[in-house]
């Protein structure tokens, strides 16, 4: 696996690539870009700066693909997060699956996904117009995560 | 016993503390050390550490970089963290 | 949306950015990529060959599209399909889902796979040491199709 | 009544066909002409098009470019399509 946190941006495309070629019987990449989005709670956004844990964070979030690993059959997974200041449109994180087939990639990139948004030590603060403010966790990430316990 | 507390995102900026070394006499804690204990013991210093870790906004702990509640044990050397939920992807 | 049938290779990275530069308010792009393995059943596989039903293949694929557009609340999608003869690792076929939020733009990119595998018009044809094979549809395909209507 | 017909993948392989332009006299069916009763016919002329069409394999039908069951009408100046279940993706 792959698990990258950093300031810079990514590409997306070099990174299915990679994975994509890693192995020829792969038959499915499942990739999830999340962006800096201009509107929240109805407020116009000009930038968000992301704070994580330093020692935590890698551990934490290879403790998530460890899990999906586990739990599906899959091959190779890459994410990657960024911290630091980023501007509305931006991309924050990249978490992409490869293995044999589409169904286990899907649930096993949703997973992480999921995870990663409920234990993975990031804190999100965004500046608008009223000010800077931290954003509060959602019920609805304790609900996406909580589905994969049934 | 002595441990390393972080504080992150709205408790660093509010309690002004990003991280400390913290030596505790051993007859402060009846029994072994929590998490909890370790909150409460912090928020005796102040109303605004009361209100940060004992009040309403949820407050989540790590010790040794992995996530647990609030009645995990805390030995000695542990790195311990709080903070809000996360909130990254 | 965006819907392509060709024979030449895209660039998975490059139809993300479009997707991810059309609206500020998109957070999400889930995308998949699928590929010719060199395996299938056991078998080596050299080479694929992917005929379609030219006059329907769009259409068909439009209308998944729009039931998917009509279901969740997305934003841009782009499909492209390959046809004719690709070779075990090339790339076959590009879902690209934005949204708002993760949960609607996965749904809606695994709905479209789902679909797309079960009512729209492509064959393929494989080359095995033994000789060429047509592929059989899979029950595994049938299901995944059918759990949409639950 | 005029139709036009095209075979895919296995079935225009071993039939030889990949479109042909069909009239059908108007009494040759009792009623509506149908996608069953298209296959019916078309199985009369050898015993390779009888497999092929009333036999195991499972075949599906579209007409003017949109799925449908064994008993959709087929109208005038339609374009029937017969194939194998699809494979793609």
């Amino acid at each position: 696996m792959t698990v990258r946190v950093q300031t810079q941006d990514f590409d997306a495309g070099f990174e299915i690539s990679q994975l994509r070629s890693a192995r020829k019987d792969t038959g499915a990449v499942v990739s999830f870009v999340g962006l800096v989005r201009d509107l929240n709670e109805g407020d116009q956004v000009s930038q968000l700066t992301l704070e994580h844990y330093p020692g935590m964070t890698e551990k934490a979030l290879e403790a998530i693909v460890s899990q999906a690993q586990s739990r599906w059959n899959i091959f190779e997974v890459t994410v990657i997060h960024r911290v630091g200041t980023l501007q509305a449109t931006e991309q924050i994180v990249l978490v992409t699956v490869a293995g044999a087939h589409r169904g286990e990639a899907f649930k096993a990139c949703e997973f992480i996904m999921d995870y990663l948004k409920t234990e993975a030590p990031f804190w999100k603060k965004e500046r608008t117009q009223a000010g800077e403010r931290w954003l509060d966790a959602k019920n609805t990430d304790d609900a996406a995560r909580e589905r994969w316990n049934k | 016993m002595k441990i390393k507390v972080f504080y992150f995102a709205r408790l660093k900026e509010t309690l002004k503390f990003s991280t400390e070394d913290l030596v505790l006499p051993d007859d402060v804690f009846a029994s072994t050390l929590t998490l909890l204990k370790l909150k409460a013991h912090l928020a005796k210093r102040s109303d605004v550490w009361q209100q940060m870790l004992m009040g309403k906004l949820k407050v989540r702990g790590a010790i040794n970089h992995v996530l647990v509640d609030d009645h995990a044990p805390i030995s000695d050397g542990d790195e311990v963290a709080f903070f809000p939920p996360v909130t990254g992807g």
